[in-house]
């Protein structure tokens, strides 16, 4: 269940807005902070909170890259899987990750810190090889370079 | 118009009509998955495609996406194109299963044809295929998500098209999903149209589930008659027994859908329980030993009490032809007019729609479509007519306005604007609602009554009283609209409130608005029992006169009061009081239980027939199948028996109107054919419309619209000072309406296994600040007690509702018929909460 | 006259074959006593064969009905408890049957075969209508490996979503890949 | 007193000759079946009895019992009438055949023909001609296509084919000097008229096989274009009259040619019948070998055949007969 204050915020969010609709996205991202990733509990709270039903927010939520609808790890790599990323080493760069992790594409390590997520441009293009952990990018990876994000990511958490 | 070339062969298509579309009109069938005539273009699958050689494009291009324009010139067998075509079907043939022989879609499957015709005979594909979990979608469709193809017709119909919303795509891309969010039964009524839809087996229909092919099925056109649309439906026929229905495409009436209430409605038909033979005091007999007694035994009685004691009671399921054969014994024979109708009032509010409904007001199901304002009085689309409520989603998809005004809680699958009144207070709204759209002016160009009857519209004060009022939004709309239509039920409105609604049409076409009149009325053959019934020939005053002894005979044909009638006790007093009760039906009905003498008669799929529908609409449906008991019971289960027999069994019963002409001829067996030669002049006699055809075959698919029974004489000249009195809601007791559900409530639907698992529980709707008033909440069982008799069910609170009103659903599975005939009011202390 | 010659020489000519032919031994094969072992694939008498793991292989698809030249093929198809599609009845009228094994090319099974029995006579012409009791046997007849619903998509107890011939495992539509 | 002796040994005679002929008739086609099997390198019928000696039997009892069918759309009478018209016809030709010089019981002669007529041989011309009109009528009265062409090749066919008949016997007649059967086999007590007309003997045995309708002369039953033509629609003992009648109408072919050309009766060392037997026998079995070597002539051949080729012969050789007899 959500806590009292964050659901009235929300509501007051939504209550100013034309269509309701409009607000899909960043409602399921506060549940999705709020929870971890979005649960089927979450999609029913928020289909509840825009007055859609819970398939019309399934529907948006299994579209959106950035919407978590499995557990994920406190840290998403997403690692970007595009035309320059691959011209840039994007394989290596995959696979020095998946080593470092001990995990595949797709999944999380056993202590939940990381999941490893391929994702399709992030506009870096200019760092490219590049990633997003929670939303912040990190460029020009190279393996000694993800050692000491990883490493730094680990000690922070 | 434009001209183009298809194929070498010139066509003028009006502006907008897609390329896909002209090559239609043209005979030319271009492969489509997406496209579908009701749903548009989305140009999502691609196999469309067409070169276009001369005009504006040039090259390759999806037809469904393109208007056709002046000076194309079109190919669609290119082979640029065809080679696109093939390509386009392998790709979507990757993933495609191998599991045609087990599914029910092959034999019809637009895919297999398409893929057959294409020319995409071997696989070349040999990798995995991609899978899908399915899902439970209830009883009525199987869901096999492998067989996809991602031409996203069933989302687009089932949230665009219809409104409801819990079927969609989930995920994306290659990964394109179509289900619920959870297993779960389907909300939308229209979901059976999915499996019509569906290019491939994705949705296939579940009660014929593995039953049978398309090529083995006998297909008839048909006509539904599990309400008074009258929607066009294609039975399919196997081994003697109606087996599945699907929507039959009708420009006026149901276009390319139906609801899935007609399109499971035909399981009486071939249910076990019905009856097949002839019964006389309960003991099977042959049909001619039944037709003897009966005969017989009429006889005794005409001799012994007149034949004024002898009584018949038709029914809104037969067929014109057989209540115009009934009328017509009734007169030949002197006895009693038969009654269609349950009381006086149904039979004049049916009477006074038929005579407000003037050629220039009536509009079909098609034209609501594209109304622009839809006020519906009285009337609870969803419950009573499904498909009117999926032809005002497209007016609203469209921009129309749609205002409900009714006591019930009525939902639909849009948005719309609803008022909870009472029906007593529908009169006032819309009085008011004309003086807010027409003025005096208006009003005087149609003539002096139209102007008394402007002029006494009660203003102010009463009107003030009526509550909630009416929102400036409505009034503006319907100001704007240019296309406004008034939908008006039958069922619960006094014949006030149909007359002023037909007056308020008139105005509103004075007021040069395009205005139009939808009935709704109260039984798929309703039209032609208002017709062919007198003002005062009712149930309720064959029970009266049973009761003072004036009626000592009563034959019931195709009708079971048992279903419809308020007061069980006081009709098994009645019946109980009668010397003779002939039932002729083809359900095992209580009344067919009670029966003295019982003769089967062949259901509408086994005799064809006529039905005019709530807009005047003469429809015919030919003779679908035989008869005879289904081989899946003849054989018991394992396979039918091996018999070289001429004769059928079960094959007795005939059409109910052949029966009674036996009757009205005393047995003497005359020629079918030039009985229906006799008939066909009683019915060209009585509806004038048809006098230019020679027989029913020459009517058209789409019907005929009669405009018998319609009286000009009755604009303007309604009572204002009876209708304007609103009686205050005290607060203490309500007024019981009984309503029809979608699923449920409605005679041969409810046989119907399959949709039992949709129907709603029975239950008392009470608006929720009144239950609170008494103390009751939702989900309480409450019992209501009156003099007759006592009725147990579960209190359903709304706030969307009038509150002085008591909704009663006349469900199946609740024993309602406690009342007494007429208007119900239920007293607050009536109801009481049961632990 | 040469003609004429000629015209009786070629008479003469055939005379004589036949005449010649009257001490030849008949090359008569004497049925009863003498039955030749046929090729197998000879149409005759039809069968419904099982699949490997013993399971009827008719799905009662009704393709065989559909494409029997003399409707001598019906059937009614039902659905069994574990998800196959089978015949609930299934019979053939061999007082009909022509033996052409069009159902035998349409069966998409593997289901309906013909054999060589040929000796299907009968007094009665009713013990000619034969019903799937009579019509199954236990073994595979001329295709022996094949198993239809390994490879169909639908799920039965050969197989849920996923576990047939060439399937990916089912689409997890929560999945966060992209 | 006389007359009634006369009766009875008419009657004897008659029941005799009917009794031998059927029973022929019956075994000729057990004879044919078996003898164009073995042509064909075949074994013929061999189930009923020793060597399927039952099977002619057998036959007749099946066509006896099958159901006898007449179309709905026949002329009924004609339809009936037909198969009767033939079998008689065919019957009837073998009163004038003698199968012996004769017989002499209790003191009485007792010729060994059922009636010597004086103009015996037109006698026969006139029974094979009424033969066309079972032929004709029944397929006319079938009304059926298959039948009604049938029944008019036939008609054709025996018409054409009876002149080149009859005047293949003219030179016979010229030297027997008698139309009398009885006279014509006395005459070659000598030797037999073969040697003397090998020309006619020619002539009268194609002719012969074609008025009984066998291959290479079957046209008027064709059953790969007519599906056995002017009896398609008959069936049962009706069908088996029409096949009955064939068969006589072989044997008295038979009997007819050992009577004109081989000497009749005449032979040494066996009695007489035994010898019309053998010759009737020896006729038949060429017939049959003709039968299991040469295909079906087409329509115009044999037509050819009859008009061009064998009346112009017979023509011919009476002119040629004439002319030695003068000389």
């Amino acid at each position: 269940m959500l806590p009292k204050e964050l659901r009235e915020s929300l509501k007051d969010h939504i209550a100013n807005i034309d269509h309701p609709r409009e607000l899909a996205v960043d409602v399921m991202f506060t549940l999705q902070d709020h929870y971890g990733y979005l649960s089927d509990e979450a999609v029913k709270e928020a289909a509840e909170l825009l007055e859609m039903t819970p398939l019309e927010v399934d529907e948006i939520a299994t579209f959106y890259t950035f919407v978590y609808r499995e557990p994920v790890g406190k840290y998403v790599i997403h690692v970007c899987d595009s035309v320059i990323c691959w011209m840039d080493g994007y394989e290596s760069i995959k696979d020095c990750l998946c080593t470092k992790l001990a995990i595949n594409v797709g999944e999380t390590t056993a202590d939940g810190l990381f999941t490893l997520l391929p994702v399709c441009c992030i506009g870096y293009c200019d760092m490219s090889p590049a990633m997003l952990i929670n939303r912040k990018v990190y460029g020009h990876l190279n393996p000694e370079k993800i050692d000491s994000i990883l490493e730094k990511l680990k000690a922070e958490a | 118009m434009s001209k183009l070339i298809i194929d070498d062969r010139e066509i003028e298509v009006s502006p907008g009509t897609k390329v896909i579309e002209a090559a239609a009109q043209l005979g030319i069938m271009i492969p489509r998955f997406c496209y579908h005539p009701a749903l548009g273009s989305v140009g999502a699958c691609r196999v469309c495609a067409v070169k276009f050689i001369q005009g504006p494009f040039k090259g390759v291009q999806m037809s469904c996406m393109i208007d056709a324009q002046d000076g194309m010139v079109v190919s669609t067998t290119d082979e640029d194109v065809a080679d696109f075509r093939r390509h386009v079907i392998e790709w979507l043939m990757l993933h495609h299963p191998h599991d045609c022989p087990v599914c029910d879609e092959g034999g019809h499957c637009l895919l297999q044809d398409m893929t057959v015709s294409g020319g995409h005979g071997i696989r070349r594909y040999l990798g995995k295929k991609r899978t899908y979990t399915d899902q439970f979608l209830g009883p009525l469709l199987q869901h096999e998500m492998n067989r996809c193809i991602h031409c996203y017709r069933c989302s687009r119909f089932y949230q665009e098209y219809s409104g409801y919303r819990d079927l969609g795509a989930m995920q994306s891309a290659n990964r394109t999903y179509f289900g619920r969010f959870t297993d779960g039964i389907l909300e939308s009524p229209f979901s059976g149209n999915l499996s019509d839809i569906c290019p491939t087996g994705v949705y296939t229909d579940k009660p014929s589930r593995y039953f049978g092919r398309r090529w083995d099925y006998q297909r008839s056109p048909s006509l539904c008659i599990n309400c008074s649309l009258g929607c066009h439906t294609v039975a399919s026929i196997k081994y003697r027994e109606v087996k599945r229905q699907e929507a039959r495409f009708s420009e006026p009436v149901n276009g390319y859908f139906i609801c899935d209430r007609g399109r499971y409605g035909f399981f009486y038909s071939s249910l076990e329980s019905r009856p097949r033979m002839a019964r006389i005091n309960g003991k099977q007999c042959t049909f001619n030993q039944a037709q003897h007694a009966m005969i017989e035994k009429l006889e005794e009685i005409k001799k012994n009490s007149g034949s004024a004691a002898i009584a018949a009671v038709g029914s809104l399921r037969s067929s014109l032809e057989t209540l115009v054969m009934l009328a017509q014994l009734c007169q030949t024979k002197r006895w009693r007019d038969p009654a269609c109708f349950i009381d006086s009032s149904q039979v004049q509010n049916v009477k006074t729609a038929i005579s407000r409904l003037e050629p220039q007001l009536r509009v079909s199901l098609r034209d609501i479509e594209r109304a622009d304002f839809i006020l519906a009085v009285g009337a609870d689309p969803i419950n009573e007519a499904p498909m009117l409520a999926l032809a005002m989603r497209q007016a609203q998809r469209n921009g129309a306005t749609i205002v409900v005004i009714d006591p019930r809680p009525v939902s639909l699958p849009f948005p719309f604007l609803y008022l909870p009144a009472a029906p007593m207070a529908l009169s006032a709204y819309l009085g008011s609602l004309i003086k807010a759209v027409v003025n005096r002016g208006t009003a005087d160009k149609m003539g002096d009554g139209a102007r008394k009857f402007y002029d006494r519209i009660p203003e102010g004060k009463k009107l003030a009283e009526a509550q909630p009022p009416l929102s400036s939004e409505m009034l503006q709309s319907l100001q704007q609209s240019r296309r406004p239509i008034i939908v008006c039920g039958t069922e619960i409105l006094s014949e006030t409130v149909l007359s002023l609604s037909a007056d308020f049409a008139l105005l509103l076409q004075a007021a040069e608005k395009q205005a139009g009149l939808f009935y709704l009325m109260p039984g798929a053959n309703a039209f032609a029992g208002g017709i062919l019934s007198g003002e005062k020939d009712s149930f309720l005053q064959i029970i009266e006169q049973i009761e003072d002894g004036s009626i000592r005979a009563l034959i019931s044909v195709e009708a079971d009061p048992f279903w419809w009638f308020d007061d069980r006790p006081r009709l098994e007093r009645a019946l109980d009081k009668i010397d003779l009760l002939v039932v002729l039906d083809y359900l095992d009905s209580q009344a067919a239980q009670r029966a003295n003498i019982f003769i089967p008669t062949a259901t509408f799929y086994e005799s064809g027939g006529m039905l005019i529908n709530q807009e005047g609409r003469v429809q015919v449906a030919p003779r679908a199948l035989l008869g005879g008991i289904p081989i899946s019971q003849a054989g018991g289960g394992d396979h039918p028996p091996r018999l070289y027999d001429v004769g059928i069994a079960g094959f007795d019963p005939k059409a109910a109107w052949l029966t009674l002409a036996d009757l009205a001829n005393g047995a003497a067996q005359e020629d079918e054919k030039a009985l229906q030669q006799h008939l066909w002049k009683q019915i060209s006699d009585l509806i004038p419309q048809l006098a230019t055809f020679s027989s029913i075959d020459e009517i058209p698919q789409e019907g005929i619209v009669c405009s018998c029974g319609v009286n000009i004489d009755s604009r303007f000249s309604i009572n204002w000072s009876a209708a304007s009195n609103i009686r205050h809601d005290s607060g203490d007791d309500f007024d019981l309406i009984e309503v029809d559900w979608t699923f449920g409530t409605e005679e041969l639907s409810s046989l119907s296994p399959c949709l039992w698992k949709l129907e709603r529980k029975p239950c008392l709707v009470m608006h929720s600040g009144r239950a609170e008033i008494i103390g009751l909440t939702d989900v309480d069982l409450v019992e209501i007690s009156t003099e007759t008799g006592s009725l147990e069910a579960e209190l359903r609170t709304a706030d969307n509702m009038a509150p002085g009103i008591l909704v009663l659903p006349r469900h199946r599975k609740l024993a309602w018929q406690i009342f007494t005939p007429g208007k119900i009011r239920i007293r607050k202390d009536q109801i009481r909460k049961k632990q | 006259m040469a003609e004429a010659l000629e015209a009786i020489k070629a008479l003469a000519t055939g005379f004589a074959t036949t005449f010649k032919h009257l001490f030849r031994k008949p090359i008569t094969e004497e049925y009863p006593e003498f039955k030749r072992t046929l090729p197998e694939r000879t149409r005759a008498r039809i069968i419904l064969t099982r699949d490997p793991d013993g399971g009827e292989r008719c799905v009662a698809c009704y393709l065989c009905s559909a494409v029997c030249p003399v409707s001598c093929i019906s059937m009614q198809s039902a659905e069994k408890e574990d998800g196959r599609r089978y015949a609930t009845w299934f019979r053939i009228n061999f007082a009909r049957c022509i033996y052409c094994g069009l159902c035998e090319e349409a069966c998409p099974t593997s289901a309906i075969q013909l054999t060589a029995m040929f000796e299907t006579c009968e007094r009665d012409i009713l013990t000619l209508v034969y019903e799937k009791e009579d019509l199954l046997v236990d073994h595979g007849g001329k295709d022996k490996e094949y198993n239809f619903y390994k490879y169909a998509g639908v799920v039965t107890q050969e197989g849920g979503k996923g576990e047939h011939i060439k399937e990916d495992k089912p689409v997890n539509v929560k999945s966060n890949l992209p | 007193m006389d007359w009634i002796i006369g009766i009875i040994v008419l009657i004897v005679k008659l029941g005799l000759v009917l009794v031998g002929l059927l029973l022929l008739a019956a075994y000729l086609v057990w004879v044919e079946r078996k003898f164009l099997a073995r042509l064909q390198i075949r074994y013929g019928p061999n189930r009923a009895g020793k060597f399927g000696l039952l099977q002619p039997i057998a036959d007749a009892l099946k066509l006896m019992v099958k159901e006898d069918t007449v179309p709905e759309a026949a002329d009924r009478i004609l339809f009936l009438l037909a198969p009767a018209v033939v079998a008689t016809s065919a019957l009837l030709m073998f009163a004038v055949v003698p199968f012996g010089s004769h017989l002499t019981l209790w003191g009485k002669k007792i010729p060994l023909v059922i009636t010597d007529l004086n103009v015996g041989l037109l006698y026969v011309f006139a029974l094979s001609s009424l033969g066309v009109y079972g032929v004709a009528l029944g397929g006319w009265a079938s009304n059926s296509k298959y039948s009604l062409l049938g029944g008019i090749r036939g008609a054709a066919q025996m018409i054409s084919y009876e002149l080149a008949l009859g005047l293949s016997l003219v030179p016979i007649v010229m030297h027997a000097g008698s139309f009398s059967i009885v006279d014509i086999v006395n005459a070659q007590a000598k030797y037999p008229f073969i040697l003397l007309q090998p020309f006619a003997f020619v002539i009268f045995i194609v002719s012969a096989m074609a008025e009984s309708k066998r291959i290479p002369f079957d046209l008027p039953e064709a059953e790969n274009e007519l599906g056995a033509g002017y009896h398609t629609e008959y069936s049962g003992m009706r069908f088996g009259l029409f096949f009955l009648g064939e068969y006589v109408h072989m044997q008295v072919l038979g009997a007819f040619v050992a009577v004109f050309f081989l000497g009749g009766w005449r032979g040494p060392l066996l009695p007489a019948p035994v010898w019309l037997f053998i010759k009737i026998i020896l006729v038949a079995l060429i017939m049959i070998w003709i039968r299991g070597t040469l295909p079906r002539l087409r329509y115009d051949q044999l037509m050819a055949v009859g008009w061009k080729v064998l009346i112009p012969a017979a023509l011919l050789n009476i002119m040629v007969t004439g002319a030695i007899l003068l000389i």
